[in-house]
């Protein structure tokens, strides 16, 4: 890809976002919306640039990060593990799948009372929340990709003498590549949504925690600065998802 | 359905304590008007600063609001609102809400919170201007002396019992089914700040109420009555309570209604000084600008209405 | 030596009807010998080649390597894919020092042996493309080296050349004739050229149209060292692939029986 | 394939719930916790559930929301998902913009929600679409890109536009992938369709729960689980079904699974 | 009349380097005409079918069907390519009716002359097999089929044959001179056998080992229509063959130059 050719994408993508926030500024100038619902985006983004210099901001950002982080990372590790072993072993298979269809659809938010006591209120409860809403659909794509496997890659590997157990991570985790980064950017924003969720319900501190303390005394402007930050938190994190998934997958037709 | 054009409020409301709501919501029978000369739409929401914003943004007419909820929807989120009826607050000799610490706990007094981790229901809720005025009383910085944790009525006793906080705040039934258990003790309630808190009331956006007022008036009669029908008749209103929290008729029987329940009007009607009070309190706090009741007095519609 | 003994295959179709495949073959190949396979196409040679692999397991029968039963595959038989079956996300290098590597050869050294393989085939300059940058003869020639490069015993090999030109081709026979002469493999070869089985084996098998049978085996009585251009010339070798293109003939009398 | 081995596979689930229930009776009893009843409590606390009328009215208001939703979501996230895989430009223009809106959370959205589409099944619906059309259109899109070019080519040649390419070409081929999506998706349904009624709700399952949660009736929380969890195992066997018979065609050639177990 | 002019491909490749793959191509093919592109594995024969196809512009020069530019695919250019592209979701039948349904051919039609060209192709009986049940050369054929069936004006086919068998091959071959002949479609061929390309074509195209340039055109002159059994024994023929292959030893001294 040329640099000319990254650059009008990049605009092309900020071209929306321009709009859906002027749709916002219109929304506001026309009285739409009531400002204290609604408060003007010129308001917000000039008190997320004073509020991301302070350092309490900065903590909170980094509080909600490293849960979001962990839980993410052992969703991955949990569900490329377990989609793998799932689709090569039909012992595994049999228990697991059925396992899955029980536990993927249950609401786990229902269940974060239960971790808060068991867990407690610090990282480890959000982490855990976290770690099992992203899970579901890492697991499901991984395995979807591993059991789609082009046999004769297979059948490559193992006369070269790949033994059993390697054919997982030398043939099957790279040709379900694709599936499983798929599945990861469905995660990451999951847990986006969740570590913010999980704030929102009981903590304190991150951005969740920001945002409840501005909403119960009704600080509109506060209440949209920790939004916009996990929603740039979202779009960064994605970006440098894209570009792992380009220089993994370069080999693939699709890349 | 009925063919004719009725007009309907659309009411927010939330558990547990709400009686006369929950009897025109199981027996709407017994009230004459209701269903007939209008309508109510029920929404149930999650604690009632939700509520709050839904009446600010237009999605509901009437709910329950507690003085904090709506003195913020207020100064924040500029509502305009009629406190038209009061639902339960604490009477002398009847329920507080309080804090409570284990048996064994070295907290003798409200000073030991020093440092201590703290459950309260809800940070910025109705009961942390109380709660916090106590802390300053006995020299304790709410803010830097102790650490807050939002833990929910639900959750209090097992969040205690569990050693996650080593103090929590508790309502009903929850406290009478943590009393029952044994094993831990009342540290202070919030009667200790000021007597006859409301805990939350009957509030309707000022503009719906000044474009209908026979409806509002209506549902405030129908509040004043379901409330009578309520003290009246507390096998019933065992039953409607049972329905509405799916709870058992014993875990109610324990306290709902008895001495050792929150207080409730007669007439259904709001104690405005007792709210000017609170919001005094939320003032010296810093949890609010001072606000004058006021505002929110109706001339007329305001229960007990016959 | 391998033994192919009364093997069938049956495929079910997903119109849910059984496909018989393969009826009852049985084929004894020995050590070091270089045996072709010529059929119709859809006659079951591929799945023949698969069954040896140990990558299909037949319905009936059974078929041995060295004495034992296949029941997986393993690395000494190594097989070219017809449709190549290339790692994607490795380059060309990558894909021919994959086998090396496996086998415990070090990198350095498995470089150097799988460079000399890539340059072998036709393809040097080209180690650092990836297979989806390659043409059809190209990805058909880094299959080959591939395979050659993990030194398997036993080559199972499904139309190898059959995407190359006709130089190519040559050059790649002759480079095979000389492998198979200095390690002594034994080969199973599927093509399509009469021509080609002829030049480089001991034994060609016809097979029927599908359900595949084996027509008849034919042993090539050709002195080695084999060179093109002699044996050109030379009228058993004519012989032999006239007389083997009109069995072709006769096995296209008994029409199509899918 | 033995009939053993096919009556194995109908037990497996139910051997897989009774184990889970087990774990989870063992876990309870372990840790003896009023907020974590054991599994026997909240078996018993099912029948209750599904016994009254009430109750499964509720629960059939979320399924229709949820039915909605989904449906909603899947109509419109398809055709989207595949544009974005076959174009660039549609791809340079919607990604950034569906990165920016999705991790925001529903919840935090609530008030304006309301200002607009009221407390009502509208607005949970919406929630139920949002949650929904992430999965299925990241898959359509990952699908689209990933299909053979030359099987275009091939459409392209026969006369097909753009359009019907992308209908008759780019769906079929990138299909597998889709319902994967829409697998995942059907799962954030059941999960958004109890969490849109968290904050705000007139009638649904979610309703019953978050009641027997601020309730502290736990073994009428982990019942609806339960509810929710078989639920979920029903919709996905029947969507399972479904998707068997629609990409018979890319089913792995042979029967073993990877074929090296 | 098909024109492309000083036509250059460059592609770039995952390890960022610039591939030429097509050099300053000129070649006019006439209305009718049967053409085959002869060349080296990999130098850029498929490419040149892409180009003149419409799927992939040129980086430089142009390509002019009927005198217009080529910038886009469409049904008047049928290509048959080397991997195939088969719809996997479709059966047999199904791949080789799409094309007449397209062209608003009524179902029944459509399925009468599609399953004349299935039978024609030798797959009478798997109709109703889908692509991942069959065997290379079979899928080969469907494709082959599934081209013919909508009877585009030029023909573009990248080694329609190259995985079959003589036999079949041979009866293919002549199915193709006789659509040829009566419809006198223009084909463009890409073949890696000689043999295959003198007995078919007007014109043979002989390209350069990669980057592709154009060697030689040579003009098949003999008669038509053409019988294999006659034309072997002409020694003109021959003369072409054997000419054609030494030329081919010439391209070969260039070596390669990715
Ligand atoms: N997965 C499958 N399901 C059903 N039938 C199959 C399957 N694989 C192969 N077949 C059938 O088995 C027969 C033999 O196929 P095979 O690929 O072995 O043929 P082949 O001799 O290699 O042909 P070719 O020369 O065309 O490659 C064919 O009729 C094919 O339709
Ligand atoms: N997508 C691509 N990226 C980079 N290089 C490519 C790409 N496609 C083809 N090439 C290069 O272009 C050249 C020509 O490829 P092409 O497929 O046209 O060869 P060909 O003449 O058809 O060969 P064959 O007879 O082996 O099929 C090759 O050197 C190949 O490596
Ligand atoms: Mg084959
Ligand atoms: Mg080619």
């Amino acid at each position: 890809m040329t640099s000319r050719a990254l650059s009008t994408d990049v605009l092309l993508g900020l071209l929306p976002i321009a709009l859906l926030i002027a749709l916002w500024q219109g929304l506001v100038s026309f009285e739409l919306a009531p400002v204290a619902l609604l408060p003007p985006p010129g308001l917000v983004f000039s008190r997320l640039l004073q509020q991301l210099v302070t350092f309490s901001f900065q903590q909170e950002i980094i509080a909600t990060l490293f849960r979001l982080f962990t839980g993410f990372l052992i969703a991955v590790a949990l569900g490329v593990g377990v989609g793998m072993v799932a689709a090569a072993s039909p012992a595994i298979n049999a228990t697991v799948r059925p396992l899955v269809r029980v536990l993927a659809p249950l609401p786990k938010v229902a269940l974060y009372p239960a971790l808060l006591l068991l867990l407690g209120f610090g990282h480890e409860s959000k982490i855990a929340l976290v770690a099992a809403d992203a899970l579901f659909p890492i697991l499901l794509s991984t395995y979807y990709g591993a059991s789609t496997v082009e046999q004769k890659l297979i059948w490559s590997a193992m006369a070269a003498g790949t033994p059993r157990r390697e054919i997982l991570l030398k043939v099957v985790l790279p040709a379900a590549m694709p599936s499983i980064l798929t599945g990861c950017r469905i995660g990451l924003v999951i847990s986006c949504i969740v570590v913010f969720l999980a704030e929102m319900i009981t903590s304190t501190d991150g951005l969740g925690h920001v945002l409840i303390t501005a909403a119960r005394t009704f600080q509109a402007v506060d209440m949209f600065v920790p939004l916009i930050t996990i929603s740039l938190l979202g779009l960064i994190l994605n970006a440098l998802l894209q570009a792992a998934r380009s220089y993994l997958l370069r080999g693939f037709p699709e890349a | 359905g009925s063919s004719r054009a009725q007009q309907t409020i659309r009411v927010g409301w939330t558990i547990p304590a709400e009686e006369s709501k929950y009897w025109m919501m199981r027996r709407p029978a017994e009230f004459p008007d209701l269903g007939k000369t209008y309508n109510i739409e029920w929404t149930q929401f999650q604690g009632t600063a939700p509520m709050t914003q839904a009446l600010a943004a237009g999605a509901l007419d009437c709910a329950t609001q507690a003085p904090l909820s709506l003195s913020n929807g207020v100064v924040g989120g500029n509502l305009k609102a009629y406190i038209v009826a009061q639902h339960v607050f604490e009477k002398p000799g009847g329920f507080s809400v309080y804090w409570a610490v284990m048996d064994d706990s070295p907290i003798k007094t409200i000073a030991d919170l020093k440092g201590k981790t703290v459950g309260i229901s809800v940070i910025g809720g109705g009961t942390q201007g109380p709660f916090n005025m106590l802390l300053k009383q006995n020299g304790i910085d709410p803010a830097k002396d102790i650490k807050l944790v939002e833990v929910g009525f639900a959750v209090s006793e097992d969040a205690l019992r569990q050693g996650r906080v080593d103090a929590v705040n508790m309502n009903q039934p929850f406290a009478a089914r943590a009393e029952a258990k044994g094993g831990t003790r009342k540290l202070f309630s919030l009667s200790q700040a000021m007597p006859n808190i409301v805990h939350i009331l009957e509030a309707c956006r000022a503009d719906f109420v000044d474009k209908n007022p026979e409806l509002v008036k209506a549902y405030v009669r129908d509040i004043t009555s379901g409330m009578k029908k309520a003290l009246a008749n507390r096998e019933e209103t065992l039953k409607v309570v049972s329905e509405v929290l799916k709870a058992p008729i014993p875990v109610l029987d324990t306290y709902l209604l008895k001495d050792n329940d929150f207080g409730r009007d007669p007439g259904a009607a709001p104690n405005f000084p007792a709210i000017q009070k609170m919001l005094d309190i939320y003032a010296e706090t810093g949890m609010l600008p001072k606000l004058d009741v006021a505002q929110f007095k109706h001339p007329t519609i305001v229960a007990p209405l016959q | 030596m391998i033994e192919i003994d009364h093997v069938s295959q049956v495929f079910q179709t997903s119109a849910r009807k059984d496909h018989l495949a393969l009826s009852d073959i049985s084929l004894t190949i020995e050590d070091g010998a270089f045996v072709s396979i010529l059929g119709p196409s859809g006659c079951g040679k591929s799945t023949l080649l698969y069954i040896v692999g140990g990558f299909v397991s037949p319905t009936s029968g059974s078929a041995k390597v060295k004495g034992k039963t296949i029941t997986a595959p393993g690395p000494d038989r190594g097989p070219v894919f017809q449709e190549f079956a290339l790692f994607p996300w490795k380059t060309v290098l990558g894909n021919v020092m994959y086998g090396p590597r496996q086998q415990g050869v070090r990198a350095t050294e498995a470089e150097a042996q799988s460079r000399a393989l890539i340059e072998m085939v036709g393809l040097k300059g080209y180690e650092n493309f990836f297979p989806k940058e390659l043409s059809g003869g190209m990805k058909q020639r880094v299959a080959l080296a591939r395979t050659l490069a993990y030194h398997p015993e036993v080559l199972l090999m499904d139309e190898p050349f059959g995407a190359l030109d006709a130089h190519t081709r040559t050059r790649l026979q002759n480079d095979l004739l000389n492998i198979w002469e200095r390690d002594r493999k034994t080969v199973l070869f599927v093509t399509h050229s009469v021509d080609e089985a002829v030049f480089l084996s001991d034994k060609v098998v016809m097979m029927s149209r599908s359900p595949g049978r084996i027509r008849q085996v034919i042993d090539i009585d050709l002195p080695r060292p084999r060179r093109r251009t002699e044996l050109l010339l030379d009228p058993r070798y004519q012989k032999y692939v006239v007389d083997i293109e009109r069995m072709f003939d006769d096995i296209d009398e008994a029409g199509v029986n899918p | 394939m033995t009939s053993s081995a096919a009556i194995g596979r109908r037990v497996a689930p139910l051997l897989a719930c009774i184990g889970l229930l087990a774990a989870w009776q063992v876990a309870a009893l372990a840790l003896k916790n009023d907020s974590f009843p054991t599994a026997l409590e909240a078996m018993r606390a099912v029948p209750a559930i599904l016994g009254d009328k009430e109750a499964l009215i509720n629960i059939l208001a979320s399924l229709r929301r949820m039915a909605i939703g989904f449906a909603a979501a899947v109509a419109v996230s398809i055709p989207l998902g595949l544009l974005m895989g076959r174009s660039r430009t549609v791809a340079a223009f919607f990604n950034p913009l569906l990165m920016v809106i999705y991790p925001v959370p529903k919840a935090a959205l609530m008030p304006i929600i309301m200002l607009w589409l009221g407390v009502g099944d509208i607005a949970k619906t919406l929630v139920i679409f949002l949650g929904v059309s992430l999965p299925v259109i990241y898959h359509s899109f990952e699908g689209a890109k990933a299909v053979e070019e030359k099987m275009l080519w091939s459409g392209a040649a026969m006369g097909l536009s753009a359009a019907q390419c992308l209908v008759r070409i780019v769906l079929p081929a990138a299909l597998p992938e889709i319902l994967t999506g829409c697998r995942t998706g059907l799962v954030l349904a059941l999960i958004t369709m109890i969490t849109s009624e968290m904050i705000a709700r007139q009638s649904g399952a979610g309703n019953i729960l978050f009641n027997a949660l601020d309730m502290g009736q736990y073994d009428t929380v982990f019942a609806m689980i339960i509810i929710v969890g078989a639920m979920g195992i029903g919709l996905d066997a029947a969507f399972e079904k479904v998707r068997a018979r629609l990409v018979r065609w890319s089913e792995p050639q042979f029967d073993m699974p990877l074929s090296f177990s």
